[in-house]
């Protein structure tokens, strides 16, 4: 087991990772910019280091500061949390070549499944259903010959696209020239790179998620689903586990495969498998993550394991204590984002409590929220023996959360927690107004 | 009464604690009164001292400070038995090698932005030094 | 006094952190006082409006108070067609029965506690009312 | 179910009550005394009134004034916490009357169990070994005679007492008629009633303690065991679950037994047997608590049961719906009560959080701790799958506790929780200095 470990990442998943490292009676090392001084990440960690300015690129992102700091601070790992540097092969490689174990997946793994072709090709060959798509298309005859086979309506997507950018629909032959066009235009305008590709397009679909972890021994285990439909403009709202879409009977199959995927591919660490669930029960694989993920802690209520603790032990070469067997999906467990609307300096805040109700946070009084970093200031979670329970308990966290001196979503979100569509359990990716 | 007597007592109160103080003299009377009650801010969770004094940023300066770009170790001289770079009093020229920071096996020398005199060595040789921190003080 | 001397003196209090300056020249004698930093009080848990106004306790009065000793319904007349037992105006004795305050399907009879004018009735009748809700004010 | 429960109480307890009912959307009525109008359970619950001034016998132990708020505003049961009318079968008597339910026990049980010496004799019909002793004793001779069958050492107890006053240890023969002799006295002076009985004296022991959930339709469920050795003046400072003092086997047979004297007699609620443990292994029931306890917090971090729901919905005449096949005691829960040194408001509250974290609270920035009412000012709980790893996690949160405005006793409970006594799970009552 490491002895100290370097926490390359700030906000709340910094709190987290340094709250668990102290439970595991762990050494920390929490790096900051020149904005987060007074973070509470800064003051929690054993040790703390000033290692740029505000920019993410002069800091979080800044690799061989990173590096460097770990190294002299003798941390023996670093755990980048999510966003940041977690998902960057380059940075893994560097703390390979360093002596520092990268808490993540192994670079060639990295590489290997951020490519999408590679890794829906890998997916393809062990049992999971792939959404049906084409490679990059070459002219809009062969667009309109794809299209053809796969089944109309499909999408038009760029090749070096993402975050939802860029993407055209097409419902019928007629629409396939003028979409094809314009899609070139606009990734060639965007991205720089014209390339696009064919994709089935699923709708309406709901976004559901596996959480896995997989060790170095060959165990792995999936923890269950995550419904993450709740979005706006791709970003998740709200989380919960298990879906109410998803049967027991369509859980325990998926969950299998999925299971028996990790393993073909022989994946070491915690990951996502995301997919689009239609409305006739396929689940169809869209992406995986190869990080832990905003909304890991819904799956910690439910199951009781600590997600983040495992990262570390698994990449500290210690095998899984626990088999499929012990994890039981049982109850009901909803995550709420709390963002901020805007920049302030936090006066006052008061935290929901009693039994299963968790807000992960990094808000302290003083704490000022800067315009350089994403807008999340905490995670309210809740758990319950049935889903009718959680929904109270979360409409009386969100009502008892006092967040005084920064605009945030609370009202928002108890209209959502209070809505009838969120409520029945019937929504979908449309929900918040999505196409 | 002239401000630097007011200036003096204000100074005065601070360092003792008092909350008032009064001084009659002759035909002159002045009275001062100051609240300790530690503002809100200050109560806020603690700030690890290496974090560095925030207030000399809004203090005005009579000197250029040096600091480091990056973290790492911070050596005075070229090499172990080597004189240092420079010491205090000495005069500098823009561009001049003023130390090295070690990071990852590299040597990053360090070099003055301006012309002037060493004033002050805020480091020592062999220290951990993260991104800001303070390494010398140059008069102009 | 001059207002730039003014201006001086707040300026300095400011920068000094004091909360007041008395200065005595001669014949002249300023006095200054300044408030710090807003108290965290401020920021405090909002009271529920059924708290009632904290700060009518601590403002001179006029008149006394009649408060409700227990929970309980506010009944101004004995029985539904009644008349009621006082109306703003009336003059009062100490001991004469005011109103009734019902709890338990007891009828507790409110006494006036001095002799005195009906300035308000601060309840209406059949409302709910909590101890120490005002139901009286009576002026001497 | 009800619809509307008043809660006669106030501080964490009336928080936590309060939040409970919001969970189970049932409308909350808080009472407060003039003192608490500021007061967190105040602000939380959707009507409040104020009945009293600061005292407590004007206030929270007004049993009329409870119950015509209660007949006013529509409530149609009262949740009475802990201490004030908890235990007051006068109180549970008058709100039956007001057909009003008090969420406990009846009041004929009360007032049986509230009876040690017909307590004792109901605990000896089931199997359970109670502490031997004796009635009231009428002379030094009959003492000497009940001391020779009992075995030295033996305790003089006055009939009246409580709190551990009064108290006389008899070693041997020989003590017996000075002792006797001050014990009346004290007896007298502190009661003003100069009966006195004896008790064999077990020590060192350890405070070990079984809760108890039986509904009307003859269910009893044991939540398994506390450990509530760590206390100072008798006032307990630190609570686990489980007792490291017992192992698997033994805690299966002692909550067996207990489970079987609750059915005995007939026992409906949440309740508490009480026990000396002695280094042979040896459970001497003590007496029963016939209320929810301070420190039910840790038996709900282990089992993942919410006691206070259950107590209302026993309250309401439903049955339990789990068996004591299901719960299962794995892993390790520990409580630090945090206690006011002395009186003040709250500056600025930081809480630790992250996974199975609790701090139940009524701190709000603001609250003025006063001379009214007891020092607590909350509960920090900690689970995790081993006890070491609790340990960890309990000093990790008691250090990221601030508590600011309001002297506080988290320096005493990190000492606690450092000692080499408390770490290696080897201490007993006398921890603290106490006898």
């Amino acid at each position: 087991m490491f002895s100290k470990i370097l926490i390359a990442n700030r906000g709340e998943i910094a709190v987290r990772i340094i709250r668990a490292c102290k439970e595991m009676g762990v050494a920390t090392v929490a790096v900051y910019s020149e904005a987060d001084k007074n973070a509470l990440h800064v003051a929690l960690a054993d040790q703390s280091y000033c290692i740029g300015g505000p920019e993410a690129s002069e800091s979080y992102l800044n690799e061989n500061q990173i590096i460097s700091t770990a190294i002299l601070a003798g941390a023996q790992a670093i755990h980048p949390g999510y966003g940041f540097l977690s998902e960057n092969a380059h940075f893994a490689r560097a703390c390979r070549k360093n002596g520092l174990v990268f808490i993540g997946p192994d670079p060639e793994s990295m590489e290997r499944l951020s490519d999408k072709a590679i890794l829906k090709e890998l997916i393809r060959g062990t049992g999971l259903s792939v959404i049906p798509g084409t490679k990059a298309v070459a002219s809009a005859e062969e667009a309109r010959r794809a299209a053809e086979i796969i089944g109309y309506p499909v999408m038009l997507k760029p090749c070096a696209g993402g975050g939802g950018r860029g993407i055209r629909l097409i419902r019928s032959e007629d629409e396939v020239n003028d979409a094809y066009y314009q899609a070139i235009g606009e990734a060639v305008s965007s991205f720089g790179d014209g390339s696009v590709y064919l994709e089935k397009y699923i709708f309406p679909a709901r976004h559901v998620e596996l959480q896995i972890l997989a060790d170095e021994h060959g165990n792995a285990v999936c923890l269950g689903d995550r419904d993450c439909s709740l979005q706006r403009r791709n970003q998740k709202l709200l989380e919960e586990t298990p879906s109410p879409a998803v049967d027991d009977e369509q859980r325990a199959q998926i969950m299998e495969l999925a299971v028996e995927a990790v393993k073909q591919i022989r994946y070491v660490g915690a990951g996502t498998l995301e997919f689009l669930l239609d409305r006739e029960g396929n689940f169809w694989f869209m992406e995986m993550n190869i990080r832990l993920q905003v909304e890991h802690c819904v799956t910690e209520m439910l199951t009781g394991i600590d997600l983040v603790k495992w990262q570390i032990r698994i990449a500290a070469g210690i095998p899984l204590d626990f088999s499929q067997k012990d994890i039981k999906i049982k109850g009901s467990a909803i995550e709420c984002r709390i963002n901020a609307g805007s920049c302030g300096t936090l006066k006052m805040l008061h935290v929901p409590g009693g039994p299963s109700v968790r807000f992960d946070t990094y808000l302290v009084v003083g704490t000022v929220v800067s315009p350089y970093y994403d807008s999340l200031l905490g995670k309210l979670i809740v758990y319950a023996k049935t889903r009718e329970e959680t929904l109270r308990k979360m409409r009386a966290s969100l009502c008892e959360l006092v967040i005084d001196g920064i605009p945030t979503n609370i009202e928002e979100q108890l209209r959502i927690v209070e809505d009838e569509r969120f409520t029945s359990g019937n929504y979908d990716l449309t929900f918040m107004g999505n196409r | 009464m002239k401000e630097t007597d007011i200036r003096k007592y204000a100074e005065l109160m601070k360092e003792l604690g008092l909350t008032g103080l009064e001084i009659t003299e002759e035909n002159s009377k002045i009275r001062l009164e100051r609240s300790v009650s530690v503002p809100a801010k200050e109560t806020v969770y603690s700030v690890p001292e290496s974090v560095g004094d925030t207030q000399t940023a809004s203090e005005p300066k009579d000197y250029i400070s040096v600091k480091s770009p990056l973290v790492g170790v911070f050596y005075a001289a070229p090499a172990e038995n080597a004189d240092p770079y420079v010491s205090i009093g000495d005069r500098v020229a823009k561009g001049q090698t003023l130390c090295i920071v070690e990071a990852m096996k590299l040597m990053n020398e360090i070099t003055a932005e301006v012309d002037g005199v060493i004033s002050e060595i805020c480091v020592t040789n062999g220290q951990i030094v993260e991104y800001g921190t303070e390494l010398f003080h140059i008069k102009r």
